[in-house]
């Protein structure tokens, strides 16, 4: 049995050895995301069931809502996707550890941009149309009980995905203050590389969603 | 101490910056695509198409930013375990929610079995 | 004390191991059922058993005692995996085929409506006799009950039928039996609905025909539910778009039910009770091609009893079509 | 693996430091990151809970001694069984065995320090703490009508109760389960001794493995759908509305999505404390080790595709009906693989018959009854007639009770040694058991019978013709009533007064009989190296013995 005479930073006295340690972390984090899976699985589920049972009004439904936006925060929340694999890289190759906060921080603000489209662009103006269902609802003539149904499943599965980037949020302020702090080293940045896993799914849930909600029944004319 | 039964372990492996670009890249070039198709009439293959392509996406991503192309078994037994619940509930839910206006089991195959077990019984 | 003990025997033996059986359906539930209580109890008396004479035979005699080794023949666990197997297979295959053959209400029954609401049971004859909290039924008759709720998930349970189904709001279930034994027999709600769940009970009474026949036309006069609907149909002027003849701007109801109707969906269902309930409150969702989609919703406007009452004339308008044939 | 066996007769010291008196004061139990300690916090957490759902199934059994209802008005009488069910179900049975044996043992038996993540663990614990008071706080201050099942429309749109804060208690008591069931994964993978192979694992470990994928995979659905419950409730947006083209049965089926493996959380722990039992006290290897290992997965993973079983009279497609009745059947095999390899393991074996024992035979035969019984159920056409009667209650009480609770008190009487240091008095934790299982035949039996009869569950009143199985069925509840509190008192007795009871008292085969009772902090003075199979007790080959009539004896 080796003795540790020296600590590496961030071991944990549970483990016998970093690498142990890190590979627990990294099981731990995949086995999270699973549970996430299912997590929004259900309301995918839920989603299959009535798009299936609705089909007409969940087209209505899509059309209420503007591409233009979707596509262009699935484009921003991929740039921030690169730009953490690219903090992450930058702590495995030794990189300064100004250039990992560099990264971050433009995650960060990749991500508050996203959220920011969100907020503003969409459902603002959902807010401002009454398209939110149990908050602001004017139902017109189109409006048929499908269509409510589809911008539930908008409102829940968006605001989820949003409460999932703001927790990334608060996650990558808790990286570079650690950063800051010189925590991390070419030997150990296991924390980054977990929370870009993190990261790198709820990209994922939006890459999905973008065409399960925008692009239901296609966008071309007569659709 | 490593792990007692043949280690899953491997040195962390440094994905060139190159590799990120392209994928990126890709990636860039999915969400143009999906966009572009749903514009054009493809009747119900659009659906198909743009979850063709969010699939592929995913798969870059999973594999290139999320290193799962350079880890091995367990990690990727776990992602396909966790899609292989989710396809058992929405499969198995749907077996009920969308069969319910099917035509009710054809009278022979019932009424044949239950003919079958009177005999034995 | 003593003198308590047969006293207390007294009252066991009044209680009753079975329901009456008075359906045909009954008849072949309790068949399987009695199986079933053979196996389960060959099986648990076998388990006993043997753990019985284990802990005798083994039972430690010396602290210090070694016992003999025992190994895993595969052959025995291939067996006590096999043969479970085949024993679950049977009975799914018995217990599938009764069910499927419950479920299946012959053509020439006679229908009766049944609404549950929080919490009693409403239920309606076709010659239009109402009832709540019973139903009588003539012996021999195949009755199909076709079910709906208002409010919330109700349960109709006839214990001496071995029969139940979910009664659900915006759906139609349905259910049917064919009483052997005239009598009179509970009626239950089986799917917990609220405050007064266990008061939504009432009685199903069993009579020969003649009796039957009796009660029919004791009871006051009331137009048969197909004429209630035929009133609501022009009332709300249904009849302005669909016309028999099928001309108007909608299509004919005439034998449209038990017909499959290809949806502008692309979808084919067939017309059934659910299927015309959601043409009426949600008529966009199943609209037919070659026609516009001109019809209001009547959501809010129609409760369950009216609706029931259309469904019944859509269901007339068919009969009548076919006998004309 | 070393083994350190001390004498029963010889009076053994307990360590001086150990994990008990290593620090003082609430504090150091709060902020504990020791998985011993954590497992003690859960074991008194769910022990008030149970103490909770057990009076509330008290004055139901009470209540129903009179066919007109003996004490409550019927919307009383349903806050009573819905407390009783949901406080037993996601806030005893679910953590029982998982969150008090398993996070004490999982360490000690694979040869590791702690779990993988401590500090994860020890927020597990807040966690179901914040969900367990939200659902106190619901059921106390006006109660919840809805049933555990929480049916809508009758929860989303009737029931005039707190719904939303026992719904979020649930939902926040999910993420306790999984990040324990994370956790678990996680050490069972990573931490284990050198040489503990899978094939050398207790098969509690199996057993909690199988658990922890099912906690993982199956929570976060329930917790999904109780949100969206939550959010119907709050908003009305009509997500199972049929009213506006919702389906009430779509919830039925996320939920049992979920509730279906739960009942799998609950018994499959049980049936790895049974296997550790019976060897134990058989002084024998488990007979077919991989196959009660591998019964174990299979279980869980079957757990997932059979929930339509519970909605076989719900409205739900006849195909759906036909396929999860086909799917139901399934487990039915690895159960039976189960009781017959306990069984076979019996066979030759020097048994003795102190409480845990009693308490693992037991379990045996109610999980016997209760599994066949399971049978009725799966067949498509005997369901349609005990679907929603008392027969279900009875049904699922015998694997709830007369396994789970059953096989968690056998389990906590076995490792009391190790978790206290101390021996509790064996006759008084006999007679115990005895009561128990009498007392719950008596309670649980006649309720087959009332089922068979016709009698449907949550009912405040019912004919009188059901009164005198009621009336047994209530006679029984006190018995077993009495049974639970016997142990309570005798254990708490023992933490200060038993006898000091050694490493090893039962003599059994584990990593965790090899460390001192109660153990140290840090578990292992030296992390083992495991050379040998589990259960690996000394046995004569039979072959040296050809005339040993039926065991040998040395």
């Amino acid at each position: 049995m080796a003795v540790h005479s020296t600590h590496p930073p961030g071991f944990a006295h549970q483990f016998e050895t970093v690498e142990q340690q890190r590979e627990a972390g990294h099981l731990g984090m995949w086995i999270f995301l699973a549970t996430e899976i299912l997590f929004f699985g259900g309301m995918f589920t839920a989603y299959v069931v009535y798009r299936a049972l609705h089909l007409p009004s969940f087209i209505l439904g899509s059309h209420e809502l503007l591409v233009k936006f979707g596509a262009t925060n699935t484009a921003v929340l991929i740039c921030s996707s690169l730009t953490m694999a690219l903090a992450i890289r930058t702590a495995q190759t030794g990189g300064s550890k100004g250039t990992i906060i560099v990264w971050l921080l433009l995650t960060m603000a990749l991500g508050a941009a996203f959220l920011g489209i969100k907020l503003r662009y969409e459902w603002y103006r959902d807010y401002v149309e009454g398209l939110i269902p149990g908050v602001s609802w004017l139902s017109g003539g189109t409006h048929t009980p499908g269509v409510k149904m589809f911008m539930c499943f908008y409102f829940f599965m968006t605001g989820l995905h949003a409460l999932h980037m703001v927790v990334g949020l608060g996650i990558l302020t808790v990286l570079v203050v650690m950063t800051a702090r010189n925590r991390f080293s070419a030997e150990y940045y296991a924390p980054l590389e977990i929370s870009g896993l993190y990261w790198h799914f709820v990209d994922i849930v939006w890459i999905f969603l973008f065409p399960l909600l925008y692009l239901i029944g296609g966008r071309y004319p007569g659709s | 101490m490593t792990e007692p039964h043949g280690s899953d372990y491997h040195a962390p492996h440094i994905v060139p910056v190159g590799t990120y670009v392209l994928v990126f890249l890709a990636l860039m070039l999915g969400t143009a695509l999906t966009t572009w198709i749903a514009y054009i009439d493809l009747k119900a293959w659009n659906t198909v198409a743009a979850l063709t392509i969010a699939v592929c996406k995913m798969l870059l991503v999973v594999l290139f930013f999320m290193h799962v192309k350079y880890s091995k078994g367990l990690t990727r037994i776990v992602i396909i375990g966790a899609f292989f619940w989710l396809g058992i509930m929405i499969t198995l839910t749907c077996s009920d929610e969308l069969t319910r206006h099917w035509e009710i089991v054809p009278q022979g195959w019932s009424a044949g079995a239950l003919h079958l077990f009177r005999l034995l019984f | 004390m003593m003198g308590l003990l047969p006293s207390g025997f007294g009252v066991l033996a009044t209680v009753p191991f079975q329901p009456p059986a008075a359906s045909s359906i009954a008849e072949n539930v309790d068949q399987l059922y009695l199986v079933l209580s053979g196996i389960t109890a060959f099986f648990t008396v076998l388990i006993f058993s043997i753990i019985f004479v284990f802990m005798v035979k083994y039972r430690r005699r010396k602290e210090d005692e070694t016992p003999v080794s025992t190994h895993t023949p595969l052959v025995v666990e291939l067996t006590w995996t096999i043969i479970p197997s085949l024993i679950c297979a049977v009975l799914f295959v018995w217990s599938a085929a009764l069910y499927v053959q419950n479920g299946r209400p012959p053509a020439s029954s006679t229908e009766v409506f049944v609404i549950g609401k929080q919490w009693m049971w409403h239920l309606q004859h076709p010659e239009g006799p109402r009832e709540i909290n019973e139903l009588h039924v003539p012996v021999g008759v195949p009755i199909k009950l076709t079910m709906t709720s208002q409010d919330v998930i109700h349960d109709f349970y006839i214990p001496a039928f071995r029969i139940k189904k979910d009664v659900l709001p915006g759906r139609f279930t349905s259910l049917w039996f064919q009483a052997t034994e005239t009598g009179t027999y509970h009626l239950f709600c089986a799917q917990y609905c609220g405050t007064n769940h266990s008061e939504m009970i009432g009685w199903v009474y069993v009579m020969t025909p003649t009796d039957y026949a009796n009660w029919l036309a004791g009871g006051e006069k009331a137009e048969s539910l197909a004429q209630l609907g035929e009133r609501l149909f022009s009332q709300y002027g249904c009849d302005n778009c669909h016309v028999p003849e099928g001309n108007g701007r909608a299509p004919s109801l005439v034998g449209v039910y038990g017909k499959p109707e290809k949806l502008q969906s692309g979808e084919t269902r067939v017309v059934d009770e659910s299927l015309i309930q959601q043409a009426i409150l949600t008529p966009n969702s199943v609209h037919l091609p070659n026609y516009q989609p001109v019809m209001p919703t009547y959501q809010g406007q129609i409760d369950s009893d009216q609706m029931l009452e259309l469904i019944a004339y859509v269901k007339s308008l068919g009969s009548e079509e076919r006998n004309g044939k | 693996m070393s083994t350190a066996t001390a004498d029963l007769h010889q009076a053994p010291a307990e360590p001086a430091v150990n994990y008990l008196n290593a620090s003082y004061g609430i504090k150091s139990w709060l902020l504990t990151l020791d998985h011993k300690r954590i497992g003690l916090l859960y074991l008194a957490s769910i022990t008030v809970m149970f103490v909770v759902g057990g009076v509330a199934a008290t004055l139901m059994r009470l209540h129903l001694v009179e066919p007109q209802g003996a004490l409550f008005e019927p919307e009383t009488y349903n806050k009573m069984f819905s407390t009783h069910g949901i406080i037993m179900v996601f806030f005893f049975l679910v953590p029982s065995i998982p969150a008090t044996l398993g996070n004490f043992l999982i360490p000690l038996m694979i040869g590791a320090r702690d779990v993988a993540f401590p500090k994860l663990n020890l927020m597990s614990w807040y966690i179901f703490m914040t969900g367990s008071a939200l659902a106190l706080y619901g059921t106390i201050s006006g109660g919840v009508d809805t049933g555990w099942t929480f049916y809508p429309p009758y929860s989303s749109l009737y029931s005039e109760t707190h719904v939303v804060a026992v719904a979020l208690g649930i939902f926040i008591a999910g993420f306790s389960s999984i990040l324990t069931g994370l956790n678990f994964i996680v050490t069972i993978h990573k931490m284990r001794a050198p040489g503990m192979t899978w094939f050398r694992l207790p098969l509690f470990i199996w057993a909690l493995y199988a658990t922890s994928l099912i906690f993982v995979l199956g929570t976060p659905v329930i917790a999904i759908t109780v949100f969206l419950l939550g959010l119907e409730r709050l908003l009305h947006v009509g997500i199972f509305d049929p009213a506006v083209g919702g389906d009430p049965l779509l919830f039925q089926h996320m939920f049992w999505f979920y509730s279906h493996p739960a009942v799998y959380i609950m018994i499959l722990p049980g049936m790895g404390v049974i296997s550790e039992l019976i060897t134990a006290f058989s002084r024998k290897k488990i007979f077919g080790y991989s196959f009660v290992a591998f019964s174990s997965l299979s279980i869980a993973v079957i757990s997932f595709i059979v929930w339509g079983h519970h909605m076989f009279v719900t409205g739900q497609a006849i195909y759906a009906g036909l396929v999860f009745s086909v799917l139901s059947f399934l487990v039915a095999i690895p159960s039976a693989v189960k009781v017959f390899n306990w069984t076979a393991t019996l066979y030759r074996g020097s048994i003795s018959y102190e409480a845990p024992m009693l308490y693992a035979l037991g379990f045996i035969g109610l999980f016997t009854i209760g599994g066949l019984t399971g049978l009725f159920l799966a067949s498509l056409a005997t369901d349609v007639h005990l679907n929603g009667t008392y027969f279900i209650v009875a049904h699922f009480h015998y694997i709830m009770v007369g396994g789970a609770v059953m096989a968690y008190l056998g389990g906590i009487h076995f490792w009391w040694p190790k978790i206290s240091g101390r021996m509790y008095p064996d006759m008084w934790a006999r007679i115990s058991a005895a009561i128990i299982f009498l007392g719950f035949n008596l309670t649980f039996f006649p309720q087959f019978m009332l089922g068979y009869l016709g009698m449907p569950r949550r009912y405040a009143i019912y004919p009188a013709e059901f009164q005198v199985l009621n009336v047994l069925s209530s006679a029984g509840a006190s018995i077993l009533g009495i049974g639970y509190v016997i142990p309570l008192i005798y254990l708490t007795w023992s933490m200060r007064y038993g006898p000091v009871a050694g490493p090893n008292p039962w003599k059994a085969k584990g990593l965790e009989w090899t460390i001192p009772s109660p153990p140290p902090t840090e578990n292992f003075e030296k992390i083992p190296i495991v050379t040998e199979p589990a259960y690996n007790y000394p046995a004569i080959e039979a072959h040296d013995y050809p005339d040993a009539p039926g065991v040998a004896r040395v």
